[in-house]
């Protein structure tokens, strides 16, 4: 399989706290590639610099053959690349419609309209209605974002990063405050979206990790310490090391 | 919500209409002025002279009951051309007068000029209306904008200051003085300075007058402008190696009050002093100062002369105001005894006056005071009334 | 009863919609060293942020010493002696390591023997070479120790950690290690969230495991240390 | 016809019929102060457009009136009367201007912006304080106002007025428009989640640097009819304290309304109108000078409007409505 | 040009950027700390001259008028703090500014009635004349208080906040407020403090310059722009950048006005540099200010790592 996103020698510091170290590794596409790590290894500092809100100092970032480390965070939308929040980030205060048919307008021409009305751009809001769809909120089509259950909330901010119609998608913690159930639901989605949409997914909860990885890269302390199939990192010492634990050697 | 906001224009419309209905026999007189901020002092004497006079007159003008509309510009001109547009259109005063910026009154008085009121200026007199632009409705009490300047400029020529430094701000007024200071004095100008208008820090100008090195210095900074500018002056020690000259309200009571000893020896000219010996001017003092307890400015006599004046046109043309050519011309008579003592309107309804030349020293009581010592120019008018197209 | 420190019952938090505490209890007496477990994201960290009073709970009761604490300041928690080492250590960029240890150096205990930043710079001698280096220019694992430094000196009737050896490399670790077990030897009250259970359950008296926001097992440490499953099923391990 | 269009009508006429009352009854002076407060609508509109919409908090606002305010008074001062030629070029002219101090000041965000905003608009008022070739702290006086052709007499104030309630009523519609147009969706969406809005494509910085040209475009407009109407200029126009005017008129009548900049344009002026021209009795009784003091009550009015109604009085109106 | 005319106006740039220092340093922190945009700060400089002019006169004495000015101008803003400022905190920033916009309409008004719009304050007689600084440059005395003054103040804030615990405080407060309150920091009385603090300086300033320019309403409206300002070029929450932004910005203001035109002339038409000069002199600092935002965005010390 040919690489999609290819991330070489990326490095980011704040002040003298180094946030990535030279991170290297790729995504291949059609693969969900998952990223651990414990807390503060530098997970979703590397998503905001893959994603381009955050610019990294050195290293460069290539997306399906193409340069886009100097590339706006729009522009890397638009070439395919879009990503979802750790914390759910969605117009609260429009409809679940609304939401999306933002997210497809995004996509589709330019946005410098003036004066026709969106309202009579039928294209936006069918579509948006597709991916309701898909994200299992066709029923919640018109409840403002904001008025939406959690796990809800959750549907709808990947159906934002889907609505871009992505190559690759940024999952940051997909699951995070989620019930079993809310869980499942996630899990489901993601299972859906895989076979149209490389994922690169960043979860604590293993199951999940394990369930949907194709493979695994481990982030500690902002170095790439491993990447492999799910069998290969369970087995890796290093892994258990930094990871899950030094007692896990003795167990 | 929008039929709230119907009633509520309603109301607001009714209330205005309402307030329209005037009587007819009396004068009403638009007074602005500028009486907040550093540089109130001004407009503070003239409105106070202006309205002692009327007191005096049994609350009246030429005989009618006189209502004075005061507004106060805050020093700037927009504000003071919406009072005028208010007081002309609105309250349709038939004197409009006050304004002792030259260029808060510019931007204001058109307002007059377009709806037939006559402003009576009780201080400014800038150049451009004595001359191109002279216009019928305007009467300057005072004095030109350039009169002092010309004496001050005389002054320093006959007193042989090779060279002099000026400062003014920069607008009409400033640009005025200096030109008419220019006009008369022969030696050299060492540097020649315009500062912001209502400035109040002169570190940097006084260092600069310094280097320069000069014999004189003249300042025409009025109000506030003046009482820092001397007080700084004196601060960086200057005034022991420069002659320092103002125009005649540069170194007035209302800057002798704040300034204080300082001021000892300081040489002016102007059109009027508190010791000028006539029946007039001796009421006007000893009214003024048993009134508000302190002695009057020049900028006090131009108020006070302004309402004498407005009085004698309204009382020959006998309360008729809306035949606005007669209150011209008994504008123009000026029949009224005058605190300068004795003077006229040129055809450009500018005035023609002698200026004298005045020292601040001790009274009798041991108060500072300016006095008088000579006359610098006799039946003096202006240099612009040349180009004035009004007989 | 007369020796409980702090009795948390039944608190629910959340961070606008989504909740992630759902009725957690916990009870620390005095001496006694207290672990918090679980995998990330069960709400260990949200726990201690709303005993600090930092994400106050919406439900439930916090008592500290005998007063009930839910609904105060952090600082007036603070005060009445329960001392953060916070995850992600915080130390302050533009505060010097001796101003992290002046500035707070309080005895809100009423200990006999009281931390002084003198005290803390014995404890941990790397801090007195640097003691005049500003909070952002200290690597991890001396910002760490400055961390617990400065909870120290306030002498706190309870110390709380929070993923206090996280980033850390092993030696520093171990130095860390050590250090809690000589407080503990010392009498310190601890409450400890961490993830090498290895070492906590030599560290600690008693353990917490948290699973979605609720109390899923507590026991001694040996309990825990003999039960695998436990391990396995709570911990990803 | 439902209630809401009755009632625009109902406003339209009455504000197409105000000059003629006025005109019967004598009082030309009101319709000139309608007009002032029909521009203040159009200045606050335009500020409305890039605080409300676009949630930028832009202090600086009276730059781009005062700009607008120069560009025509300059030109009309230097001979060039029409409209045609004077207004379309103190809109170039604020546009131009807010593209160059929005470039800049976008870069920043929070607090920063504000303050930076607010610095450069004072920059301005310096810059045209020293401009002594355009009058500098005297300001300018114009001879007259622009000229529109068409047999239209801008120095009538009737026709004047009828041409500013003209620009005001475009604005707002163009307002209108914009705000469900596919750009107003995008303006939108920036205030309301600007990280999200940045994360499914849109050019933020791009589309936030358009709506404070937009609206510092139509701030010029406001500025060049000011200049007419007054037939005078001054630094005045451009000190902070104006834009920060400006902004109460916006939150006074509601931020991002489509009439909030105008209804609290015509609140704030009309109030300050009757507070110093008709005193209530038994207030004058208690405080004698109490219409001098207009600004204290405004400021309290204001503060209590902040603390209290943060949406503004079409705010408490429409909440009422829902009610 | 002589060396003595710009070494004059180096000190009168100087003397400028103290009174500026002593106005953004209670501003930035109040920034830094509370993340708050406070207007209303002119206005406390405003009270603190008026204060000050009504002290001096009814104690008869400068030096007593001053230092009474102070306490109140502190004990002023540390009650507007606790009786608004307090639930601003909370706010955003638009509420803020306008908030704090409608104090300074008030504070302007209660000055009006209290005061009147303006009142006189002399300098002491004993400083009202110049001081022999070099041979040939006698330098007011009064302008050398005020600089003695502001370098004084500023040496004592300096140890305030860098050596005493309550300025360790402040400073934890302004990089990481939360975790200052866990640390059991009194933000909420800290921050009283602070404002208190910030509007003694206010006072200071007000006082001290009362005499010079004059004591108005509205006198804090256009001072406060440069303040901001100051606190943009040297980044919020940091009182070293405030002292370096307000003195950049004093000099810049001071030797632009002084010397930029005459710097122009030397190298343009006269009619044009006497026309650009003045122009461009009068916003040099603002320009200062974009190409230091241009440089280093977060300003030249952040507070904030």
């Amino acid at each position: 399989m040919p690489d999609l996103l290819e991330i070489r020698s990326l490095a980011k510091h704040f002040g003298g706290v180094v946030a990535t170290d030279e991170v290297s590794l790729e995504v291949r596409a059609g693969e969900v590639h998952a990223l651990i790590g414990p807390n503060g290894a530098g997970k979703t500092t590397l998503v905001a610099q893959i994603s381009g809100s955050l610019a990294p100092d050195a290293g460069s970032i290539i997306f399906d053959g193409r340069d886009v480390t100097r590339l706006a965070q729009h522009q890397r939308v638009r070439a395919g690349l879009a990503r979802s929040y750790q914390i759910t980030s969605i117009f609260r205060r429009s409809s679940v419609i609304e939401n999306l048919a933002l997210a497809v307008q995004a996509r589709s021409g330019s946005s410098l309209g003036f004066w026709q009305p969106v309202a009579s751009e039928s294209g936006l809001v069918d579509e948006a209605r597709l991916i309701a769809a898909e994200i299992g909120l066709s029923d919640r089509a018109d409840i403002a974002g904001g008025e939406l259950a959690h796990g809800e909330q959750r549907a709808l901010e990947m159906g934002l990063a889907l609505a871009t119609r992505p190559r690759l998608l940024l999952l940051d913690e997909p699951m995070a405050g989620m019930g079993p159930e809310e869980s499942q639901r996630i899990i489901g989605l993601i299972e859906r979206v895989r076979r149209s949409v490389s994922v690169v997914l960043v979860e604590h909860d293993m199951d999940a990790v394990f369930r949907l990885a194709d493979r695994i890269s481990v982030l500690v302390n902002g170095r790439v310490i491993a990447t492999g199939v799910p069998d290969e990192i369970r087995a890796n010492e290093e892994v258990r090391r930094a990871y899950l634990g030094d007692e896990a050697l003795s167990a | 919500m929008k039929n709230r906001l119907l009633a509520l224009a309603a109301g607001f419309a009714f209330t205005m209409l309402a307030a329209s209905a005037g009587a007819a026999d009396k004068v009403k007189i638009g007074f602005v002025s500028t009486l907040s901020g550093p540089s109130a002092a001004l407009g503070v004497d003239i409105r106070d002279a202006f309205t002692l006079a009327v007191k005096l007159n049994g609350g009246k003008l030429g005989g009618l009951s006189a209502e004075i509309l005061i507004g106060d510009d805050q020093f700037k001109p927009d504000v003071g051309r919406q009072l005028a547009e208010k007081f002309v259109k609105l309250d349709k005063v038939d004197f409009l007068t006050g304004y002792v910026f030259s260029n808060i009154m510019l931007a204001s008085i058109p307002v007059a000029f377009e709806n037939k009121v006559i402003y009576v200026s009780p201080n400014a007199a800038p150049s451009p209306l004595a001359g191109k632009q002279c216009n019928p409705y305007f009467f300057a009490v005072a004095w030109p904008n350039d009169a002092y300047h010309e004496a001050a400029g005389q002054y320093a020529t006959q007193k042989g200051y090779k060279s002099t430094y000026l400062i003014a701000p920069n607008y009409q007024a400033g640009k005025d003085s200096l030109g008419g200071f220019k006009r008369f004095y022969k030696g050299k100008i060492a540097d020649e300075v315009y500062t912001q208008l209502g400035q109040l820090d002169y570190a940097a100008e006084l260092a600069q007058v310094r280097a320069a090195k000069p014999e004189a210095l003249y300042i025409f900074l009025p109000g506030g402008m003046g009482i820092n500018f001397i007080k700084q002056f004196v601060a960086s020690g200057l005034s022991k190696d420069v002659q320092l000259i103002t125009p005649g309200f540069g170194s007035d009571q209302d800057v002798i009050r704040p300034v204080g000893d300082a001021m000892l020896g300081l040489f002016d000219t102007s059109h009027w002093a508190l010791d000028f010996d006539n029946p007039a001017n001796k009421k006007f003092v000893a009214e003024f100062e048993k009134e508000y307890k302190r002695l009057p400015s020049v900028f006090a006599a131009q108020g006070y002369d302004t309402a004498l004046l407005i009085d004698s046109a309204v009382r020959e043309v006998k309360g008729k105001l809306d035949d606005k050519e007669a209150v011209r011309r008994a504008l123009k008579a000026a029949k009224f005894a005058s605190v300068r003592g004795n003077f006229k309107f040129n055809r450009n309804q500018y005035p023609i006056q002698n200026y004298v030349l005045r020292v601040v020293g001790r009274d009798a009581q041991g108060r500072l005071v300016n006095k008088t010592i000579a006359t610098v120019f006799k039946d003096h008018g202006d240099a612009y009334v040349q180009d004035c197209a009004m007989k | 009863m007369s020796d409980m420190l702090l009795e948390v019952a039944g608190i629910e938090t959340a961070y606008g919609q989504s909740q992630v505490l759902h009725g957690l209890d916990l009870e620390i007496r005095a001496g006694e060293t207290v672990t918090l477990l679980g995998r990330n994201g069960m709400g260990k960290t949200t726990a201690i942020r709303s005993i600090m009073g930092l994400t106050p709970a919406r439900q439930g009761a916090i008592s500290f010493r005998g007063s009930r604490i839910e609904a105060e300041a952090p600082d007036r928690i603070a005060r009445r002696g329960i001392a953060l080492v916070p995850e992600g250590r915080q130390i302050f960029p533009n505060l010097s390591v001796r101003e992290h240890l002046v500035a707070f150096a309080e005895n809100r205990s009423g200990a006999k023997e009281p931390w002084t930043p003198q005290r803390v710079f014995a404890l941990f001698p790397r801090l007195r070479e640097r003691a005049e280096h500003m909070g952002n220019q200290l690597s991890g694992g001396e910002q760490q120790m400055l961390a617990i430094g400065r909870a120290l000196v306030t002498n706190p009737y309870l110390l709380v950690l929070d993923e206090a050896t996280e980033g850390l490399a092993p030696l520093i670790r171990e130095e860390i290690w050590k250090c809690l077990a000589a407080l503990r030897a010392a009498g310190q009250t601890i409450l400890v969230v961490d993830k090498y259970i290895e070492r906590l359950v030599q560290l600690a008296d008693r353990h917490t495991i948290i699973e979605r926001g609720r109390v899923a097992w507590q026991g001694g440490s040996e309990e825990l240390s003999s039960n695998r499953e436990l391990w396995h099923r709570y911990l990803g391990v | 016809m439902n209630a809401r269009a009755a009632a625009l009508i109902a406003a339209l006429a009455a504000a197409v019929a105000f000059p003629l009352a006025m005109q019967a009854a004598d009082q030309l002076f009101f319709v000139g102060f309608a007009s002032r407060v029909l521009i203040w609508a159009i200045a606050a509109s335009s500020l409305n457009l890039v605080l409300g919409y676009g949630g930028m908090i832009s202090f600086g606002h009276a730059a781009f009136v005062g700009t607008g305010a120069y560009v025509s008074g300059i030109l009309i001062a230097g001979g060039v009367t029409s409209a045609w030629i004077g207004w379309p070029a103190a809109i170039l002219a604020s546009a131009v201007l807010a593209l160059a101090i929005g470039a800049a000041s976008l870069r920043t965000r929070g607090a920063y912006f504000i303050m930076i905003t607010l610095a450069f608009a004072q920059m301005m008022y310096y810059l045209m304080n020293s401009m002594k070739a355009y009058g500098g702290d005297e300001g300018l006086s114009l001879t007259s106002r622009a000229a529109l052709g068409f047999g239209l007499d801008l120095g009538n104030e009737v026709t004047f007025y009828y041409v500013v309630l003209a620009a005001l009523c475009a604005l707002l519609y163009a307002t209108h428009r914009l705000a469900h147009a596919r750009f107003g969706r995008v303006i939108a969406a920036i205030r309301e989640n600007e990280t999200r809005a940045e994360a499914i494509g849109f050019p933020v910085y791009r589309y936030k640097l358009i709506c404070f040209v937009i609206a510092g475009a139509a701030g010029g407009l406001a500025g060049a009819l000011l200049a007419s109407h007054g037939k005078y200029v001054s630094p005045s126009l451009l000190h902070w304290t104006q834009s920060g005017t400006l902004m109460i008129m916006v939150i006074l009548g509601g931020v991002g309304r489509l009439w909030g900049g105008a209804l609290g344009a015509v609140l704030l002026l009309a109030l300050e109108h009757l507070i110093a021209e008709h005193p209530i009795p038994w207030l004058l009784a208690i405080a004698p000078n109490y219409p001098q003091h207009a600004n204290l009550g405004v400021g309290i009015v204001m503060l209590v409007i902040v603390l209290y109604a943060p949406q503004g009085l079409a705010g408490l109106v429409s909440r009422k409505r829902h009610a | 040009m002589s060396w003595i005319l710009i070494l004059e106006q180096s000190l009168n740039g100087l003397q400028f950027g103290l009174m500026l220092f002593l106005l953004a340093a209670g501003l930035t922190l109040v920034f830094g700390i509370m993340d708050m945009i406070n207007l209303a700060h002119g206005s406390l400089y405003m009270l603190g001259a008026f204060f000050a002019a009504t002290l001096v006169q009814a104690t008869g004495s400068f030096a007593l008028g001053v230092l009474l000015a102070i306490p109140a101008t502190a004990l002023a803003g540390m009650l507007l703090e606790v009786a608004v400022l307090r639930t601003l905190y909370a706010r955003d920033h638009l509420s803020q500014v306008l908030a704090t916009f409608a104090l300074i309409l008030i504070a302007n008004e209660v000055v009006r009635i209290v005061w009147g719009s303006d009142l006189q304050m002399t300098m002491p007689a004993a400083l009202s004349g110049p001081v022999q600084l070099l041979p040939g440059m006698p330098y007011p005395a009064y302008r050398l208080l005020i600089i003695g003054v502001g370098l004084a103040v500023a040496a004592l804030l300096y140890v305030l906040v860098a050596k005493t615990r309550i300025g360790m405080l402040v400073r934890a407060g302004a990089s990481n407020r939360e975790m200052a309150l866990a640390m059991g920091v009194n933000i909420q009385r800290l921050f009283t403090l602070v404002f208190g603090v910030g509007a003694a300086l206010c006072a200071v300033a007000g006082a001290m310059l009362g005499p010079l320019f004059a004591v108005q309403v509205g006198m804090g409206e256009s001072i406060l722009i440069l303040a901001f300002v100051v606190i943009v070029i040297g980044g919020i929450g940091s009182i070293r950048g405030a002292l370096v932004g307000a003195v950049l910005v004093g000099m810049v203001d001071t030797i632009g006005r002084a010397f930029l035109p005459h710097l122009f002339g030397l190298f343009l038409p006269p009619q044009f540099a006497s026309a650009a000069g003045p122009a461009i002199a009068s916003v040099l600092v603002y320009l200062l200010m974009a190409v230091v935002l241009f440089v280093r965005p977060q300003g030249l010390f952040p507070a904030r790592g």
